[in-house]
């Protein structure tokens, strides 16, 4: 049996259920839901590669040498990949909102029959 | 029945893929120092960027260019929203007006949640924070005035000019820098004057000034996708 | 003049994308002019930088902020880079002209903004040395196309819209779970470094990461699994914009791709991610010719063609040797220019007829004899008949792929061919050999686009020898890794 | 042991749990609500693993913000979903 941390197997049960969200079902606005999810799973994936055990934050003010700090770089990239989620999620509800006006409904199976 | 079938079999390719990542992930060891360039950064953040704060000394100056993307990625989502949503006439259908103790409180706190966003951005070289969660925050003192006023309406024309404008600024302030040291983003500021003394509030070169421009521009673009999500065509229009 | 100056490349367009909105406030009318102006500015740059990397042999390092890699972010103008960067503006130069036929739908600053936004991303994505940024410039290219997808709001542009969306969430997701295994296990994001130290990578982390990254770079790359949105989107989408898919969003897709493949070459399951790569390739081509088949949608019949092109060059890429890439890079160039003047064709044809199916090309041969002209051309180049530039790849590419004991996929990839050719002449026999309606005057500035295109396609495929050099130098770029290494000037950081 | 004060394992635990509610709930009000709750934790999260400006930026954009979106969105849609799914995701056929 292989052996990870909490924290691995939380981002990864997090990246699990979200993909399951968005294969399995059928509403537009829950398949969002599940990708917002998946995005938050690799991003706790990524700051936990950078932490190292016993130190602290990498805001080298009082009494934090630069031995003592974590890895400071995967925490600006999810600060990016964070910012990117957000613009990818509010781009998707919108075409999501015309879809419900032409439509008249989120499922995409029936958006799928509606269209012919 | 069928539904079953199916709906084990994408839990089966699920599992399987969260093995797979599982059995990756169990070959980087948890909780131990793996640094390679995070460790340069550590050594000399303080001398090269002049900030205290690591993190955003990496997001503003060593990679700079990322964050001018994630701004351009911000700009297009408010851009495609604003192009899908579009309608030749719109306006705000909310009904319900907010009540006393929602229009009172936003009226009170709105000047100090914008102040606070901004205390957020402007201090992002030295506390934790900086232009993104600071134009948030601002983002959310309007929210709040849309909440609580049916009729309130950003102003968008100046909003948009302002979006414009300060990205520009953001990609002149990089210009500058190939003119002054030759290359694209250069810390002009800091790598050649070394202006102010590390962790006081006048310090980290050019990181304040782009985490204000970063600061107004999240600040704007998240409030114009606020505007756009809850505005309705009219109809009859189209 | 100063290498550093190649930055302008990624600035020139983003500071324009923010003028817009400055510009729309002072005149509408301007917006679209003004796309003109920025556009031609671009292509005069790139052929600048183009010229410098092809005269004096050397790639062009740009880096950010005066930091060395892996210290900072290094953009890597190389020969290939040099020769997709010149295509992409200059194919955005075509289409800023294009645009005053086609987009007549509001808000058009938006538009504007978008289509220069989408220029620059595919430039960064081809441009960039540094993985964490790739993502970046992934997601500014592929955001702005999910926004200029929808942007027609019809019902069936906002589905192919979301299609995309769903994908390219989860491909932008893997994409970044790459990233983490990659930076979790060598500790750095250069490119250049990650291939230095990838013979140190765990075998199984490496072959997770590597594959991971395809994966997610799959769903701009069109690769099969990953493509569904593909056909919808082409099909949906403003007709220019469907031009920019299919010239070069997709290739920005593929070159990634293949730099990643190839600067992992050090790892010990290389060859299983590549062995991957073909089949998911070759089940490209099939899948899309045979889709192609029963399409009565001309657009949306020539969008499954250029995906089953795409296979093609996939395939070539992930062959691993040195001829394969070759070959990849010329059909990369040849497909952009006759995708490109079939798309504008037909899309210019969709807009004077009022639709794209396979009726309103009834006797367009006598109704608009250029543009049928051109798309004539166009499609006898795409089936592959000698003298025309497209034949010249195909067969290095089936060559290479032989070569490589790879005959299987060969074989296949032939017959679907085969099948390209029996759906191209069944339009040309629709054009040609079927009456109906009366002659339409051609826009001479549209007439002036095909018809240069046209002549490009015929010299190359006379001459091919020209380009068969740029694609040899450029093919050399992606494969000699080690060369790679030698040019991006890293700072001795722990390795 | 790898839990720091192993009060995240406990925290951990509700995230993935209020994750499978949001998936699993009908009505999609509750299930923003539950995915702004799993940005919320992971935000907690993210503070434990030394990460405060991830956390802030979390917390004030991957939560508030966008569950703010969703809300509006789902205010001109429609709050629950429909009919019991029967067929593979619309991408896997042609």
């Amino acid at each position: 049996m292989i052996e990870i941390s909490a924290y691995y197997f939380g981002a990864i049960a997090l990246i699990m259920i979200g993909l399951y969200a968005v294969l399995v079902k059928k509403n537009l606005l829950k398949m969002l839901v599940g990708l917002s999810i998946m995005e938050t799973g690799v991003n706790l994936l990524l700051i936990s590669i950078g932490y190292i055990n016993g130190k602290s934050a990498p805001i080298l003010s009082e009494g934090v040498g630069p031995k003592g700090a974590v890895d400071p770089i995967p925490q600006a990239l999810v600060l990016t990949a964070i910012v990117i989620g957000v613009a990818t999620t509010a781009m998707a509800l919108s075409a999501a909102i015309i879809l419900y006006e032409k439509y008249g409904t989120l499922n995409i199976e029936e958006i799928r029959r509606l269209r012919g | 029945m069928v539904s079953i079938l199916k709906r084990s079999l994408a839990i089966i390719t699920i599992l399987i893929i969260g093995y797979w990542l599982a059995v990756a992930m169990s070959h980087i060891p948890f909780g131990q120092d793996k640094m390679l360039v995070g460790q340069y950064y550590l050594n000399h953040v303080k001398d090269q960027t002049g900030a205290v704060n690591a993190v955003t000394a990496i997001v503003v100056n060593y990679r700079g260019f990322d964050t001018l993307g994630e701004v351009t990625v911000l700009f297009i989502a408010s851009t495609g929203v604003g192009a899908l949503l579009w309608k030749r006439k719109r306006e705000r259908t909310a009904r319900v007006p907010g009540s006393v103790v929602l229009t009172t409180g936003t009226r009170f706190l709105f000047p100090f949640i914008v102040l606070f966003g901004a205390y957020i951005f402007i201090h992002g070289h030295l506390t934790p924070g900086g232009g993104f969660p600071g134009g948030a925050t601002i983002a959310t003192g309007f929210l709040l005035l849309y909440m609580a006023f049916t009729v309130y309406e950003i102003p968008h024309k100046g909003f948009e000019v302002t979006e414009g404008l300060v990205g520009m600024s953001y990609v002149a302030v990089g210009l500058i820098g190939l003119l002054i040291g030759s290359y694209f983003l250069y810390d002009w500021i800091w790598q050649t004057w070394h202006v102010g003394t590390v962790g006081k509030l006048f310090s980290g070169g050019f990181i304040p000034i782009i985490y204000i421009l970063i600061g107004l521009k999240v600040g704007t673009e998240l409030s114009g996708i606020i505007d756009n999500m809850l505005k309705e065509g009219v109809s009859g229009n189209d | 003049m100063n290498g550093q100056y190649a930055s302008l490349l990624i600035a020139i367009p983003l500071i324009s994308a923010f003028f817009v909105p400055v510009i729309k406030a002072a005149s509408k009318k301007a917006v679209m002019p003004f796309l003109v102006l920025v556009t031609a500015v671009q292509t005069a740059a790139a052929a600048w930088v183009f010229n410098e990397v092809y005269t004096t042999g050397k790639p062009i390092i740009v880096m950010a902020g005066k930091w060395q890699p892996p210290i900072g972010i290094d953009l890597y103008i190389g020969h290939f880079a040099a020769l997709f960067v010149f295509i992409v503006a200059a194919v955005s130069f075509l289409l800023s002209i294009y645009n005053f036929k086609t987009i007549k739908i509001e808000p058009i600053d938006k538009y504007a903004m978008l289509f220069l936004l989408l220029m620059l991303g595919a430039t960064g994505m081809i441009a960039t040395g540094d993985i964490f940024n790739l993502f970046v410039f992934m997601e500014i290219t592929s955001i702005t196309a999910y926004a200029l997808t929808a942007y027609n709001k019809t019902g069936e542009a906002a589905e192919a819209s979301m299609k995309y969306m769903i994908l390219g969430g989860i491909g932008s997701s893997f994409f970044l779970i790459g990233i983490a295994i990659i930076y979790g296990s060598l500790g750095t994001l250069n490119m250049a470094q990650i291939a230095q130290l990838a013979g140190s990578m765990n075998a199984t982390a490496a072959q997770a990461g590597l594959a991971l990254l395809i994966f997610g770079l799959a769903v701009e790359a069109e690769l099969f699994p990953l493509n569904a949105w593909a056909p919808d989107a082409y099909q949906a989408a403003p007709h220019p914009v469907t031009v920019m898919f299919s010239a070069f969003v997709v290739k920005a897709g593929l070159y990634a791709a293949a730099r990643l493949l190839y600067l992992m070459q050090a790892v010990g399951s290389w060859h299983s991610v590549l062995k991957l790569v073909v089949i998911m390739a070759t089940l490209t081509v099939i899948v899309a010719e045979f889709s192609a088949l029963r399409q009565r949608n001309v657009k949306r019949m020539i969008a499954y063609s250029s995906i089953s092109q795409v296979g093609f060059i996939a395939l070539a890429l992930a062959l691993g040797t040195q001829a394969g890439v070759d070959a990849g890079v010329f059909h990369m160039v040849n497909h952009a220019i006759v995708k490109a003047l079939l798309f504008i064709a037909v899309g210019y044809v969709a807009v004077e007829l009022g639709g794209d199916e396979v009726e309103n090309f009834r006797g367009l041969g006598r109704r608009m004899p250029i543009t049928a002209f051109s798309i004539t051309i166009g499609s006898l180049a795409v089936i592959g008949i000698p003298m025309f530039n497209v034949f010249w790849s195909k067969l290095r590419i089936i060559l290479a792929t032989v070569d490589v004991g790879y005959t299987w996929a060969a074989a296949l990839v032939l017959i679907a061919s085969v099948v390209e050719a029996v759906y191209y002449l069944r339009l040309l026999h629709v054009m040609w050999f079927e009456r109906s309606g009366e002659r339409i005057t051609e826009s001479a500035a549209l007439g002036a686009i095909m018809l240069l295109l046209v002549a490009v396609v015929i010299v190359i495929g006379v001459y091919p020898d020209y380009v068969w050099n740029l694609a040899q130098k450029a093919g050399a770029d992606i494969f000699n890794v080690a060369q790679y290494i030698k040019n991006v000037p890293l700072m001795g950081v722990g390795a | 042991m790898n839990c720091i004060s192993c009060i995240d394992y406990i925290i951990i635990g509700i995230m993935v749990l209020s994750a499978v509610f949001a998936v699993e709930w009908r009505d999609l009000l509750a299930a923003v609500v539950g995915m702004a709750a799993v940005s919320l934790f992971a935000s907690l999260l993210f503070f434990f693993l030394q990460a405060p400006d991830v956390a802030m930026t979390e917390a004030a954009i991957g939560a508030a913000l966008s569950g703010a979106v969703f809300i509006f969105a789902i205010k001109r849609t429609r709050r629950f979903e429909t009919e019991e799914e029967e067929k593979p995701g619309w991408w896997v056929r042609w």
